[in-house]
């Protein structure tokens, strides 16, 4: 049996690995509220964000704000490309959303083959923001750059829910989603807000790959596993809410950490994914949802 | 017709595949007029009213004001102030009484105020106010019904469209929403109404066309109506 | 045929992509060496490879492609197991030798026509625990593996020659390639006090492994990776010092190499690969390199182009020193490393060292 | 409105058509090289995945992520009992059909009570844990290492020689795949599946058990994935985790959508096209999968209701007036 | 015995009681309406009874069985079959498939049928088959059997719902707002139809706010507001009853606007 100790330690990566989870599942609600679509390449905007920022501190010996600033903007360009040329015309012939979802898993594909050719095939990583750790508080060990996801996931889903909730576009944004002629005919131009949704998106995604590279490596297909893992905490979030999306995660980590001390790391994700079935057989639509009062 | 012309449709034609759901129509609404259209089912009412606010493809011109509008995108239109309220509603489902009223006065002007548009459409609909919160899918079919028609009136339109507004309404809560329309009309409010009852419609529109077949068979005064002995006959086809 | 056709069903693309793409860029050196001198028996070679994905169904379509149209003469083929096991019924039935990156098909009758450059597990087992046991004082140690073929059997061996080699095996932990954090296991073999992580599986996870190591604030554990790519080993190297340190044939660090005839092999590959590639790690270019190396030699002997000559061949050949190691087939030796080719490496001032 | 009612003789030789273009494939497939016949045999399989895949999705308006699951039952139970016990491969097949239905039975319970994302999220750990459970139950299924050997597909003493046998074998397999969907949709159970697919509420009000329907569509496709499985098994001799794994979805939504969902072709023109295009592109090398990738974004664009959607366009009667449920089902699992 | 008992239903939405202890008899062979204001808790009340919703507390019974709680589906076996106040049609199906799927309740057969065809299996889809063209041409949409039912105009989706309804061959059928965007004349036809559906053997329940379609056909009228039941009896009771009147006519014209006859202006 681990000791005490050992197993609060594994709660707090447990927690570290679940935020990067929620904060890559926060990217699936952006696109999610203002569209209906699943975006599966979500995952490919983490990798392109990490990979784009190391590439230009290594080649570019860029400060690493300045990486920052160009990265993100960068990836967010990306988000709109792929809107403008793959979502939009699909969008606008009224295609049905499972095919718009695997011309998005098709653009991953081909993004995924151009940075294979543009950097290269290998794992890349760079350093913490801040140098030095882990924090010690008794045996308890937390690497700092956990800090800076802690609060910078904070701050995106904080930041989100008042545009989602407070702001004229970010409600806009929402009634794109459920109907989107009746936006229209209200004055809500629909196409820029899909493209505002992408770009966010794509953004979001962006900052969450540059903040995780520096607890691991990514490579260009780096994108995949972060999708699947931010895809299912956005759905234990009851998709569609950032702060749900990462307690999602949040979860989805707990229960890989608890699985593997009691399990082994084998079958953590059988029986994270088989406590997570069970999870949704209690709240059919979604642990947070399931926790509002029910109607038919 | 009488004044300016505020809407004009130019030869307006819409086809769903081989289907000529609305052979080329012209139709003219001008400043502060009451219109209303009437036609059986499948005449292409509907077809029109989409057509005219570019959410089916069409052929043929649309002018607003004077000014050729026909490029125009549907939100691009909205903007302009023509507001339609579709057939079956168009709510958001998922958001509140309230969140939809709000996202109704998208165009606003910066500096005027949201809530007093809120408070005029309670008074408008009071039922809407008890229900502020509550999602708009969980409302009853006539609640619904009134908050579509409050959600376009948030808008302060030039031109209002409505298609089928009693839809499901108790008849006095229908005669009431028509009266409204008439009160609005009278502010100088433009209106296109499409409507099937129409008794209560024509009691208030000046001039009536009559919608057959995807064409429009017949335009007249509205008082015309009464004695005109055919129009039964080609309205219900 | 005009050219004698060597065919390869890589992993272009998918988790192999690392290493087999520098196994193809190896070969390619290798054949236009030899075209430069001639080719083969006097026809020019002809190298055709197919990027599988580093999927068995995918490697199926590939292989049969190159052995339909493309009438290849012989395989040699890249480090994706399930894709060259998945093919190999085919291969045989139609009598080609394939000359592997990966570890042996399964069945004999298909072992009969492959031959691995790829060397034992035991070997790489036996630099570590010749090591440790003569530099360092840890005598537990935990094992950190992931779940493809050729870590399975590292990890059966160092199970099994621990004991005999002086240490305890705290710890069997797994994990996924694409694990985002290994936090857990590593917390896990630190409680049952291992001093050293011994990972087998390459890529990516030894860098994240490494980070893991310094995140949780272990500052005595020493890690000891996998044969790999150096541009994830400079990059674990970069985060624990010296307390990293990993396998390495002798041509990753070249000044490793003993002169002789091995410095001669290495130099002439290390010649043409820097002039190409510069910088760019050569340990799997290497044994492509010496993939070809093998092949030529035993078309050579054959002196045929003939497939079932060149298999019989490829069992005769006398010792041949590569770029890599020192390849010693036999019929009944289709690996064909047969002495330790590893020394162990650390990055030293910015370099890969013998440690 | 028109709605011409064609003859009889007019819609036999229609509905024929499509399997004569299916065996004309075949033929080509026969007189070609192993490589063509490779394709072509991996085309019939899916083909039949597909099929399955269709019922659920197309027909019946749900969606499942995880059909892997049951092809992975299917190709472990043929392997297993084929390659270790030496059973005979029909018996071994059908057991193994068996299997995966009952186990589409249990897990489909309480699955299928969800709807739309989480129902796509469930299904999709289904396959999940499956995929990983084939790499970790190293005893029985020798992980990544994979099983080989295994036997060709064969009737009790009567075994298969070689591909072409077995892509003919493969390719009447499917049409009857294809036969049976036609013969379960065009029924009084079918019509309530599509039913179900265009509005649940509406079908339990006319008495239509939802839970139970759906059910049985899962089952059905379960079936259909669990006998791709072991002929894939049988064709290729080999299977490993990855055979089984998410590609396998991502596939299969390709050739649906690309074909056409809740059509009665469209499964097996996606199969056929999905995996014969990146052959054609194949002499691109490097930039094979950019291509592949841009080509599939186009057919999605331009053919939003797939391939043998664009078959309507070509028939007589208005578009309109087809009495199949054509393509528009989709719609329905898009909500 | 009445065929079809509300007793003391109530059904709460979190603090909204949307029913409040609403009970009545529907007597076998009756048209029987239930009108009220916008929000009065009709719609709720037809949710509870047909079984989309479980009643927070009372009881229902179907020809004497407790069906309270019951799934939807088992409901509607046993003969109880409803239309929805926005229509709920299967857009992609043919209007001829929409209602066949009807006849489910009343046929059987599944996946053994399906595949094998025995004859009976065959007589049976025959018949579904005849019996489906002579409901088309009961309600007027032969013409358009073979259109996808989502792209009919709304009038004729209604009428197509009511067929798919019929088609299950109900003992007891609830209608919820049939008449709604339906023109005064098809109004008049619709009504003629319920009358005709009534003549053989259906009882009909039917929720409207078109007075013209329930003057007309409905022998007895229940009036619910805020979810009570604030009147039932006869139309010639109910349009006098003050307060019906008060709650929800608001006063003598609207009754004669709605009037059969076009208004003048
Ligand atoms: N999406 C569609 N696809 C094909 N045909 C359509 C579509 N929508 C409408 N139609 C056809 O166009 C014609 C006109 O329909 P429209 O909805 O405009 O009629 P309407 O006058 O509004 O009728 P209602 O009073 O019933 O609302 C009808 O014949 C209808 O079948
Ligand atoms: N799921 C729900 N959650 C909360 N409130 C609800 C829900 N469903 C209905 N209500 C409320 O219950 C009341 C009764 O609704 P119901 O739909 O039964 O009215 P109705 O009599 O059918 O009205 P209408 O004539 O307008 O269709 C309404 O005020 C509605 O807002
Ligand atoms: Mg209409
Ligand atoms: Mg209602």
């Amino acid at each position: 049996m681990p000791d005490a100790v050992q197993f609060i330690q594994s709660l707090v990566n447990g927690v570290g690995v679940g935020l990067i989870y929620g904060l890559v599942g926060i990217g699936f609600c952006v696109i999610y509220n203002a569209s209906g679509i699943v975006n599966f390449a979500q995952g490919v905007f983490v990798m392109l964000g990490g990979m784009a920022c190391e590439v230009l501190l290594r080649k570019f010996h860029l400060p690493l704000p300045i990486a920052f600033l160009i990265a993100v903007p960068f990836v967010a360009l990306v988000g709109l490309l792929m809107e403008v040329l793959v979502v939009r015309p699909m969008w606008n012939r009224g295609s049905p959303l499972f095919a718009i979802i695997l011309a998005t898993l098709a653009t991953q594909i081909m993004i995924e083959r151009i940075t294979i050719l543009t950097v290269d095939e290998q794992p890349h990583t760079f350093q913490e923001f801040t140098l030095g750790g882990p924090l010690k508080i008794g045996a308890i060990a937390i690497p700092y750059q956990l800090f800076w996801i802690v609060g910078c996931g904070a701050l995106m889903v904080g930041l989100l829910w008042l545009f989602f909730t407070r702001t004229r576009a970010g409600r806009a944004l929402r009634a794109c989603s459920q109907n989107r002629e009746a936006a229209a005919l209200l004055g809500i131009p629909v196409g820029a807000m899909l493209l505002l949704s992408f770009a966010l998106s794509a953004a979001l995604g962006a900052v969450a790959g540059i903040l995780v590279t520096p607890m691991q490596a990514i490579a260009f297909n780096s994108g995949t596993p972060f999708g699947v893992s931010g895809f299912i905490a956005a759905i234990i979030g009851g998709f569609g809410n950032a702060a749900g999306a990462l307690a999602g995660g949040i979860l989805l980590g707990v229960l890989q950490a608890v699985a593997i001390v009691l399990l082994g790391a084998g079958f953590k994700n059988v029986a994270a994914l088989t406590a997570l079935l069970f999870v949704l057989f209690l709240f059919p639509s979604g642990l947070f949802a399931g926790l509002k009062p029910k109607a038919h | 017709m009488t004044g300016t012309p505020l809407i004009e449709l130019v030869d307006l034609a819409a086809a769903y595949g081989q289907v000529q759901a609305l052979k080329p129509t012209s139709l003219t609404v001008a400043e502060g007029e009451f219109v209303t259209v009437l036609g059986p089912n499948g005449a292409g009412k509907s077809t029109m009213l989409r057509a005219a606010m570019r959410l089916t493809p069409a052929s043929g011109r649309v002018r607003f004001r004077g000014r050729d509008i026909t490029r125009l995108s549907t939100h691009g239109r909205a903007r302009e102030g023509i507001i339609l309220v579709q057939e079956g509603r168009g709510l958001f489902g998922q958001m509140s009484v309230r969140e939809n009223l709000i996202l109704g006065a998208y165009t606003i002007a910066p500096g005027e105020s949201v809530d007093e548009r809120l408070e005029g459409v309670f008074r408008l609909f009071p039922r809407l106010k008890e229900r502020f919160g509550q999602t708009a899918s969980s409302l009853s079919g006539g609640e619904q019904q009134m908050l579509a028609i409050g959600r376009a009136l948030m808008a302060k339109p030039k031109l209002l469209m409505l298609d089928e507004p009693s839809l499901g309404l108790a008849p006095r809560v229908a005669a009431e929403i028509l009266d409204t329309l008439g009160t609005l009309n009278r502010d100088g409010l433009g209106i296109l109404l499409v409507e099937q009852k129409a008794p209560q419609a024509l009691r208030l529109a000046k001039r009536v066309y009559v919608l057959s077949l995807g064409g429009i068979v017949a335009e007249l005064a509205a008082s015309e109506v009464g004695s005109h002995h055919d129009l039964s006959r080609f309205y219900l086809h | 045929q005009e050219t004698y056709k060597i065919g390869a069903a890589l992993g272009l693309t998918g988790y192999a992509a690392a290493s087999d793409r520098a196994w193809r860029d190896g070969q390619m050196l290798a054949i236009e060496a030899l075209n430069a001198k001639g080719g083969l028996l006097g026809k020019k070679i002809e190298y055709i490879g197919e990027d599988n994905r580093s999927e068995p169904q995918e490697a199926v379509v590939v292989y049969r492609k190159m052995m339909s149209n493309d009438k290849v003469n012989i395989f040699a083929s890249g480090c994706v197991s399930a894709g060259n096991f998945a093919a190999a019924g085919a291969v045989i039935r139609s009598e080609t030798p394939m000359v592997l990156c990966s570890i042996l098909p399964p069945r004999p009758e298909e072992q009969k026509w492959a031959f691995s450059i790829l060397p034992p597990p035991r070997f790489e087992m036996e630099a570590r625990y010749g090591w440790l046991k003569a530099n360092s004082q840890v005598r537990k140690i935990g094992i950190m593996h992931d779940p493809t073929p050729y870590a399975q059997l590292m990890k059966d061996v160092a199970v099994k020659t621990a004991q005999e080699s002086g240490f305890e095996v705290v710890a069997v932990e797994t994990y996924k390639p694409d694990d985002v954090d290994m936090s857990v296991q590593i917390g896990r073999i630190n409680a049952a006090g291992g001093g050293a992580i011994i990972k087998m599986g390459q890529g990516g996870s030894t860098v994240t492994v490494a980070k893991n190591i310094k995140q949780l604030g272990l500052d005595q554990m020493i890690l000891m990776a996998s044969l790999d790519d150096g541009v994830p080993l400079k990059a674990a190297g970069e985060v624990l010092g010296e307390r990293f340190m990993f396998v390495a044939p002798r041509v990753q660090i070249p000044s490793s190499i003993p002169d002789g005839e091995f410095r001669k092999a290495a130099d002439t590959f290390l010649t043409a690969w820097r002039e190409k590639y510069g910088d760019r790690d050569p340990n799997a270019g290497a044994r492509g390199w010496d993939s070809i190396t093998v092949i030529a030699t035993a078309v050579e002997l054959a002196k045929s182009y003939n497939g079932p000559a060149v298999r019989d061949a490829l069992e005769k050949l006398p010792p041949i020193q590569g770029a890599f190691a020192k390849f010693n087939f036999t019929a009944a030796q289709h690996v064909g490393i047969t002495e330790n080719p590893y020394v162990v490496g650390v990055l030293r001032d910015g370099r890969f060292q013998v440690k | 409105m028109i709605s011409r009612v064609s003859t009889s003789t007019d819609r036999r030789w229609r509905a024929l058509l499509p399997v004569a273009v299916v065996l004309a494939v075949m033929a080509f497939g026969l007189t070609s090289s192993g490589y063509v016949v490779t394709v072509i045999g991996f085309a019939a399989i899916y083909g039949i995945f597909c099929t399955g895949l269709n019922f659920f999705m197309g027909y019946t308006g749900q969606a499942s992520f995880g059909q892997n699951a049951f092809a992975a039952l299917g190709g472990y139970g043929t392997a297993i009992l084929c390659g270790n016990h030496y059973w005979d491969p029909l018996a071994a097949f059908l057991v193994s059909m068996v299997f995966a239905g009952l186990v589409a039975y249990l897990v489909g319970l309480p699955t299928l009570k969800l709807r739309g994302h989480y129902l796509a999220m469930a299904t999709f750990a289904l396959g999940l844990i499956t995929y990983e459970i084939s790499i970790e139950w190293n005893s029985l299924t020798q992980g990544y290492m994979g099983i080989s050997g295994i036997p060709p597909l064969g009737v009790w003493k009567f075994e298969l020689a070689n591909e072409k046998q077995m892509l003919v074998a493969l390719t009447l397999l499917m049409l009857l795949g294809v036969w049976i969907s036609v013969r379960l949709r065009d029924s009084r159970f079918g019509r309530a599946l599509r039913a179900i697919a265009g509005s649940e509420p509406a079908a339990r009000a006319l008495g239509i058990d939802v839970a139970r329907y759906k059910l049985a569509a899962f089952v059905i496709a379960a079936l259909y994935a669990s006998a791709a499985g072991s002929l894939f098994a049988h064709f290729v001799g080999f299977i490993s985790p990855e055979v089984f794994g998410a590609a396998m979805v991502i596939q299969s939504f390709t050739m649906l959508f690309l074909g056409g969902i809740g059509t009665t072709w469209g499964p097996i023109v996606g199969a056929i096209m999905v995996l014969m295009l990146p052959e054609f592109l194949r002499g691109l090398k490097e930039l094979q999968d950019v291509v592949y990738s841009m080509a599939l974004i186009a057919l999605l664009i331009f053919a939003p209701k797939g391939l043998a959607g664009l078959g309507s366009l070509f028939a007589r009667r208005p578009k309109a007036a087809l009495p199949t449920p054509s393509g528009a089902p989709a719609r329905a699992i898009a909500k | 015995m009445a065929l079809l008992s509300v007793n003391d239903l109530t059904m709460r939405f979190g603090g909204l009681v949307a029913n409040d202890r609403i009970g009545f008899d529907v007597e076998e062979g009756a048209i029987f309406a239930v009108i009220g204001p916008n929000g009065a808790g009709k719609t709720t009340l037809f949710n509870a009874i047909s079984g989309a919703l479980t009643p927070t507390s009372g009881e229902v019974r179907f020809d004497g069985q407790i069906i309270t709680g019951r799934p939807q589906h088992v409901v509607a076996g046993a003969g109880l079959v409803r239309t929805y106040q926005l229509v709920q049609l299967f857009a992609d199906l043919s209007v001829r498939d929409n209602v066949a799927v009807g006849f489910h309740r009343v046929s059987r057969g599944g996946v053994f049928a399906a595949l094998f065809r025995p004859g009976w299996a065959r007589a049976q889809e025959a018949e579904v088959a005849e019996k489906t063209r002579d409901l088309l041409e009961f309600v007027g949409l032969s013409g358009v059997a073979d259109l996808p039912a989502g792209k009919l105009p709304y009038g004729q989706q209604r009428l197509l719902e009511v067929a798919r309804a019929l088609a299950a061959e109900p003992r007891l059928l609830l209608l919820d707002e049939p008449a709604a965007g339906l023109n005064t004349q098809e109004t008049a036809a619709l009504a003629d139809v319920i009358e005709r559906i009534n003549g053989r053997g259906v009882t009909v329940l039917l929720v409207e706010h078109d007075m013209s379609l329930v003057m007309k056909v409905a022998r007895r009228i229940v009036v619910i507001d805020f979810g009570r039941k604030i009147a039932e009896g006869s139309p010639a009771e109910i349009k006098v009853h003050p307060d019906v009147l008060a709650a929800y006519l608001g006063g003598t014209e609207a009754v004669a606007d709605d009037g059969a006859e076009p208004a003048h202006a």
